[in-house]
């Protein structure tokens, strides 16, 4: 089976990216494929290169980056939301594309099944 | 293509406009998708009846007045636009607040057609 | 008192917990979201109604007319931002998220 | 169809909106804030229960154990990440946000 | 100083944990609050009380557990903590689910208290 | 009269960014201090320089910062939010400072009365 992700809100002010991040793991876990998963509203800053938790937290654009390159997922921020809220190439983890909503779209399409996390 | 046929794709708008920005990056999302030929559907439920509220002006409060946009909807391609009557009731709206002629049903028949659908994304 | 309520009362608890609180002659302003409780014939208009009876309740206009809402409900009062400002400088405020 | 609750049947409407659209025999899965609703001994008891006895209703296991609930509701199933999956891979999602 | 005397500032807390980050980076702005030798009140209402909420354990959900930090409160000079008695009603609690020993009180007295403050911060 | 503000919600996604906006120059035009505006939460990202928003649409970063420009403000960034969430020194528009939550508890302290906008 094959998962397309949405993930709608932002790193640490919501559970959304936690839960799509466990989400994911364990999709991958019981051997389904992950279509791509898209960063739209405020999932834009899930993949902000800068972020500096404290030692004993989690590193969420860290471990999106980390999961991407060991399953080669396809991760996609919008490129009109991200704009709108200062997410450029300069400033995104590697593993990561900018992209039209026409790539949700895309996801919609092919994959089996769309998953939602948001607020 | 994980379907032989068109994929049918609702789009759920609970949300009230201003407020959050999810109603007006939804809208964008319908009028992107609706590029690809699909079978779309939209469901105006809880405050997102309030996206469809006619005469809005955000002059005041210095944000972009985007729900005019709602109008050309069905000339992208969503043809089905399903409002909940319930919802309508509770907050004193009935169809001629909105900006634009709609289904009003109950919730039921929304449930209905949200069970044949592929994919429900919520904004 | 000054309570701050910006959340839609068909989505969330603000006002109800705001309104659980409030002490008589608080003032309780209505903003953002928060405006859908002072429109006229929803299903909290009883409530609102009641509540203005018993504090000074406030609907900010600006939010109102971006949302389309004309008709509001007897007792509330409409003021603008700088309405707003005279209400926070005259009262400790206590926002409802 | 999978309804997904992640938001507090005491904060938001989510989960009574869920409730008025969920068709016989559907699922539902509370996570996040959503797992309060599983919780024994709320003010929403009976109203889950009923719901568990109409649809199958979920709790997920680390969002209860997250927030310190260990009894909840009769009728109500724990699962964890991977019945999570199993869920969305043989059901179609509709997200309550 | 806008204040000849300490200044009087309750943390409002109505958030549950986890589900948002409001209950614990409010927690952090209480802790460093502490250091400024005003008066402090914390109040928990609504879902804030879950925060309270003793044996709790989020390494399923790969999250930092932060809440056992409320027992520093007192500590710190948070010396009144006030819990609403009706919030924990409704959501089947009790002081002894609680990670602290707390004043329960009804909303009319968390009102009182509210409206003494100079300021109040929601959490 | 001395105002303190407290932004708890970053731009765009939610309104709190705007009506603090218009709060800060209702009250600035009726002749009110603005003891300092402190950005807390989410709020951290209403300073990110590198927001692009339609042209039809405001630039929230922007009108920030000539807001502090123009009336001489004081807009300080939470270190500890910020860093969590990649506001760093790089990405921050001009006349704002990161610093740390003792600043707002000096605002409270200084200030004859707290406005907080949030969700």
């Amino acid at each position: 089976m094959t998962f397309g992700i949405l993930i709608l809100e932002g790193p640490y002010n919501h559970q959304a990216s936690d839960s799509a991040y466990n989400f994911t793991q364990a999709a991958l876990e019981a051997g389904h494929k992950i279509q791509g998963i898209f960063f739209y509203h405020d999932g834009v800053y899930n993949v902000a290169k800068l972020m500096e938790p404290p030692q004993d937290d989690r590193n969420i654009a860290t471990r999106w980056a980390e999961l991407a390159e060991k399953h080669d997922l396809d991760l996609i921020v919008c490129i009109a939301a991200g704009k709108r809220r200062g997410i450029s190439p300069e400033v995104i983890i590697p593993h990561v594309r900018i992209d039209g909503l026409g790539q949700l779209s895309e996801i919609c399409l092919e994959a089996d099944r769309m998953v939602t996390f948001g607020d | 293509m994980a379907r032989d046929r068109l994929t049918k794709i609702m789009f759920m708008c609970r949300q009230a406009p201003y407020g959050s920005v999810y109603a007006y990056e939804g809208l964008e999302v319908m009028l992107i998708f609706a590029a690809y030929e699909q079978e779309y559907a939209a469901a105006f439920v809880d405050d997102g009846v309030f996206d469809l509220k006619k005469d809005k002006d955000s002059s005041g409060i210095g944000m972009k007045e985007f729900s005019t946009t709602y109008r050309v909807m069905e000339d992208y391609g969503i043809e089905k636009v399903y409002v909940d009557g319930q919802s309508m009731k509770d907050r004193g709206l009935t169809p001629d607040d909105l900006m634009i002629p709609v289904e009003v049903v109950d919730r039921d028949t929304i449930a209905k057609v949200m069970a044949e659908q592929d994919v429900v994304l919520p904004f | 008192m000054l309570h701050t309520v910006n959340k839609s009362p068909f989505d969330r608890s603000a006002l109800a917990s705001c309104l659980a609180s409030a002490q008589p002659d608080d003032h309780i302003l209505l903003f953002e979201d928060g405006v859908f409780a002072a429109k006229a014939g929803t299903k909290y208009e009883s409530m609102v109604k009641e509540a203005a009876g018993k504090y000074k309740v406030y609907a900010l206009g600006p939010d109102l007319q971006a949302r389309g809402i004309d008709a509001i409900v007897d007792g509330v009062e409409i003021c603008d931002y700088a309405g707003f400002v005279a209400l926070a400088a005259d009262n400790v405020m206590c926002p409802w998220l």
